[in-house]
């Protein structure tokens, strides 16, 4: 299976656990308000985070995912918070739609002591044990081994948790991802390996770094199945996420998961993407993965405009006392970061 | 106390561990049925089992990385890298994942693995089977190093290293393996960050890890033949490094030697030199004096000229006590 | 194309520099005689190096590669002086087949300061510049990103000299073998991929470290065609390489031949070879890649039993002069090494 | 002289190096048309076209290999590699087989080759992000290592760099690129191997190198204040050292103090300190200090406070003054 069939709102599918799934839910959501619950909540998230930082109140450089958010919360609305998933240095999407809580996110970001890693790592490592967010990383393609250990201890407790390796088509040419690949087949791993194609890596273009236009194809090198979805299409992501954590909770191995999404911004925060075609660009802020799903949920009648707005009224608000809460936190105490060394 | 080969007090330390605790397994390339390159990890497939010995493909980086995630979610892997020649082909996953995980994920996650992997030159196995590249593991916060010399200690290091709820680099040395030596019978443990005084003595102090200590011990015999008593401090982890029993010795003898295997310059002999240098400068009665490899690859056909031995240790001390 | 089709006697070919070309040499030869020669050449000088290593003669350890010199001979038959090999701890055929002379390679594997690299390296990494051996290898999957720089600067400078990457299937696993085939395909690199897969990994038979039997389905991932031939089989290498070399040469980039063939002996010289099961040992050993093609040669009237003993003969002097040579040469200065350090 | 910013003079130095020799190319990520990560290569693919010009995949070990494989065929590659922090992910294709391929292949091939890779805290950009892992590539046997601190000395080290026929790291500071200074009109070459005299003094030697540099100097002023004149010496190139500017300074002024922005332990400083303590013991009127980073991983929000500063300077130079 190569391509995964259109979706259907009858198409099966669990709630997660988000506070959204309480308000307004009905007969034949489906876990859709769910759905768009986080994935508004990833965009709103990262919105202030570019308003904030350009303000000079974030230390370092952030990568956002706006316009993927259809990726982070279709393949997370498949897992619970036995699973673990891990992340890149375009994480925030993936580890917020994982349910991390917003307060130790947002206070990291800030380098802030309450933050989930005391200030000693920022944006590019944020992690929360409670949430199942094993880390994200800085060094590209390096979360792939990582995930594979993950995904062994499950098997090694005989826990039917599943692990999920999120990587970036740039990312699919570094070595790793071949040694990954190539390990989870071999042992039958519970690994779902989420390849995030938004075409771009940094500064160059997909073409520039690869012959092949999909790395879904890759799979089959490993005896693996490689599955692609439109990654703009929420329902579309979450069905193939939904067969590929069915193969691997039965014990049937890992997956390769391609979603082809778009980035709406620059690598960073502040890169200017003069390198970038202005056609490219239009092209991928023509197609929102937010925006489209809204329609569908009230066409469909799943939800009211007036429900989608006040979903939108109280992440505004949420996100409001995150940043006071992370702006009025404590920076670490003098050496206290010494004593995250060593146990 | 019974006698062991250096190689096989590691085996034993491996079953007692695995069959001591549950989350204990190793892995590595050729450990399960063949026992390891160099029989590391003989019998362990057959005592415990496919799901705790896992031989794995050629793909360092993946086996690495895999000890850190299981790690992270409460397992204890003992990784076996077959030659330390291979750790710059999995650096980044040992220097920018496991050193820094705990630190990164300010103390959510921790990295309680251990890397074994034998170092060092005597089989002539060429420049790329034969390195010292502890220096570089040192210099990094994170990690734990420790290089034991003897088969006792090698037992009980590993032992200790394995119940460590840091990541430890174990290195061995290939050339040691078939050395035997005493090991205590039951339980056997030897702290990590703990030096070892193999010699005492009142004239010199000498400094050293690993393999280097044969030549050491040998040296001082040599000195003790004309008069000179050197004390001989085996490091046996160098990271953390037991400043203590190398300051006590030195406020003894006031004078010191360091002596390793590695290439002298940038190794860890300048580490130990600089600190004793700087913070003993008026106790020492004279310069502390290194000894360790010329700077180049260890050579395949002219080792014997290239190791460091007994007699450039002999000279290093004369230059000491000249003073 | 995934098989090359069946060998035919006039299958084109091009003659090698090799000494033997000149005696006996027939109309219908086609190089026949030189793949004899060049076959025959590596396994007499692997059963010496054998036997000496045995007498404790050679210092460290060294890794043979009796019973698949059709590969080395195959492939290295379709190149001339002016392209370039990279090999692996396994590299002594592919060395030889390549046209390196005989007492410089001896001498480093004696150790000697005559030796192709002073006695620096010994059997791991013979080398010849002359020979266009860019060197054998002690780190598995090294060679590979190296071999890219040699076809890269081919196609820089303009010229059509290709290289070879050899490697084995335990190497199919590593990471530098992801990176450069895809570098390899996006550049199209004059640069052919040969992997020897013997089934074995040091102590490990391929199934314990990748779920796939082949080799060559990875090809496609990268948009890099791959090809498998019988590696027994010394015509059907060669058929490969050549179309493999003449798309390299025409400009249209890389190739990956799989050369499915066998170990005779352990991993190292002196390895009991425990772990191996013995009926896999026999089934290696009924396969002999020579004894087939010496059959071919009679029975095709292309030589004689006398002519093939001829060759036989002028080898083993050859070799008993190398040895000898070797043997009677000095070891490098007192520190003449450290001068190979820097140039 | 103009003035330049330390980036700037890097990308002329490349400009003018590649435009003399026919055989030079740039290769790594984002080199082309982006102009490199921080700006290196800007310009280059207009000026030289995409034949020498590569942009590359994410594949660091691929990169080194092939530049290694290019230089040995007469190319004189020179990589970018975006942090020096991903040096791990290819410290295979640096160490095993970069820096001993002419010894390996007893001189056959040479490695004529550049890495540049920009190391160094400053920015907050975290704890893989702003390492400086110097130490690790000076033990390296076969590889030359410089780290210049000036824009004159980054343009006039790379053309020197570029023109060696070894391999040669080229360690930038990232926190520098944006800072100026004068650097001399038409052709400006810095020899490797051979350190600065930044500031003339006649009490105490300050060796260091890189950024670190800007504090020593501001310590220097401090010191001048209350009557220390302080000689510093940048050393510009770590591999190969120059011993003789070290030495010739101490001769002068009898005390050391070495500073640098690495992690303290097992880094550049011990081995100059030891060297120092070692062969001029009888000319030290007190111990050498050393001054670096303390032993954790560069932390994101804490940089201020874990990255040796100006003051940290002048207290050990008073300690060492003390004696
Ligand atoms: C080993 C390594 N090489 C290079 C970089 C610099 N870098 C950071 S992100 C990035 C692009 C990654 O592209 P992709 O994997 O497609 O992820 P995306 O940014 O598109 O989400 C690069 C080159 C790095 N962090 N680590
Ligand atoms: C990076 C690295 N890992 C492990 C080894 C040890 N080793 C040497 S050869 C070998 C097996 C290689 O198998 P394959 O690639 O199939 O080549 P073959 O020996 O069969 O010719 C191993 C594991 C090594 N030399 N380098
Ligand atoms: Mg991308
Ligand atoms: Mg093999």
């Amino acid at each position: 299976m190569n391509e995964s069939k259109p979706i259907t709102p009858s198409s099966p599918g669990k709630t997660s656990k988000s506070s959204a799934s309480a308000s307004g839910a009905r007969r034949n959501d489906d876990g859709f308000l769910d759905l768009h619950y986080s994935m508004l909540r990833v965009r709103r998230v990262e919105e202030r985070l570019l308003q904030v930082f350009s303000e000079g109140k974030i230390p370092g450089f952030i990568h956002v995912s706006i316009g993927q958010e259809a990726v982070a919360s279709g393949v997370c609305s498949c897992l619970t918070p036995a699973d673990t998933i891990f992340t890149t240095h375009r994480g925030h999407g993936h580890t917020l739609a994982k349910g991390m809580e917003l307060k130790p996110f947002m206070a990291e970001i800030f380098g802030r002591a309450n933050g989930s890693c005391h200030g000693n790592s920022g944006s590019m490592h944020v992690a929360s044990k409670e949430a199942g967010v094993g880390g994200a990383n800085g060094i590209v393609g390096a979360g792939m081994p990582i995930a594979l250990g993950s995904a062994f201890a499950s098997a090694f407790k005989g826990e039917d948790s599943v692990t999920v390796a999120f990587f970036g088509d740039g990312a699919s040419n570094q070595g790793t991802f071949h040694e990954s690949m190539n390990l989870a087949a071999l042992w039958n791993l519970p690994l779902i390996f989420v390849c995030e194609n938004n075409g771009w890596a940094q500064f160059s273009a997909q073409k520039s770094y690869m012959k092949v236009d999909n790395i879904y194809r890759r799979a089959e090198g490993y005896g693996m199945p490689g599955v692609f979805v439109d990654g703009e299409d929420v329902l579309k992501v979450r069905e193939g996420m939904q067969q590929a954590v069915a193969r691997a909770r039965a014990g049937l191995g890992p997956t390769l998961l391609e979603c082809k999404t778009h980035r709406w911004f620059g690598h960073f925060a502040g890169d200017p993407q003069k390198y970038r075609p202005s056609n490219d660009l239009e092209q991928s802020r023509n197609i929102d993965c937010i925006a489209n799903f809204e329609k569908f949920l009230v066409d469909s009648e799943v939800a009211s405009r007036e429900q989608l707005d006040a979903v939108n009224a109280r992440l505004n608000a949420e996100i409001d006392e995150a940043i006071a809460y992370a702006e009025a936190s404590p920076s670490a105490g003098a050496g206290q970061f010494l004593s995250d060394v060593y146990a | 106390m019974k006698e062991l080969r250096y190689i096989k007090a590691i085996n034993e330390a491996l079953h007692e561990e695995m069959a001591r605790d549950e989350t204990v397994f190793v892995i590595g390339e050729d450990v399960g049925a063949p026992g390891g390159a160099f029989g590391g990890t003989r019998g362990l497939l057959q005592a415990f089992g496919e799901r705790r010995v896992r031989d794995t493909p050629i793909s360092e980086s993946a086996i690495t990385g895999l000890a850190l995630g299981a790690a992270m979610k409460g397992l204890r892997p003992v990784v076996e890298i077959m030659f330390a020649d291979f750790l710059p082909v999995c650096m980044d996953q040992i220097v920018n994942q496991i050193a820094k995980a705990r630190f990164m994920f300010g103390g959510q996650f921790t990295a309680p693995l251990v890397i074994r992997a034998p170092g060092g030159g005597g089989l002539n196995a060429g420049p790329q089977h034969s390195q010292s590249l502890e220096a570089w593991f040192a210099h990094v916060p994170g990690l734990k190093v420790v290089m034991p010399a003897t088969p006792a200690d090698a037992k009980g290091l590993l032992k200790s290293a394995i119940r460590d709820d840091d990541p430890v680099l174990f290195l061995e040395h290939k050339a040691l393996y078939a050395s035997s030596g005493p090991v205590p019978d039951g339980e056997h443990l030897v702290p990590i960050g703990k030096a070892d005084v193999r010699r005492a003595g009142t004239d010199v102090t000498i400094v050293t890890a690993s393999r280097m200590l044969q030549g050491v011990l040998e040296a001082a015999e040599t000195l003790a033949a004309s008069g000179v008593q050197a004390e001989v401090i085996d490091l046996r982890s160098l990271s953390p490094l037991d400043k203590d029993a190398i300051f006590q010795s030195v406020e003894k003898t006031s004078r010191l030697v360091v002596a390793h295997e590695a290439v002298k310059s940038f190794g860890i002999g300048a580490e130990i030199a600089a600190m004793v240098s700087e913070e003993m400068i008026d106790v020492l009665d004279g310069p502390v004096v290194r000894v360790g490899a010329p700077f180049s690859p260890v050579p395949f056909a002219h080792e014997s000229e290239y190791l460091p031995n007994a007699a450039d240790v002999v000279r290093a001390v004369e230059k000491v006590m000249a003073y």
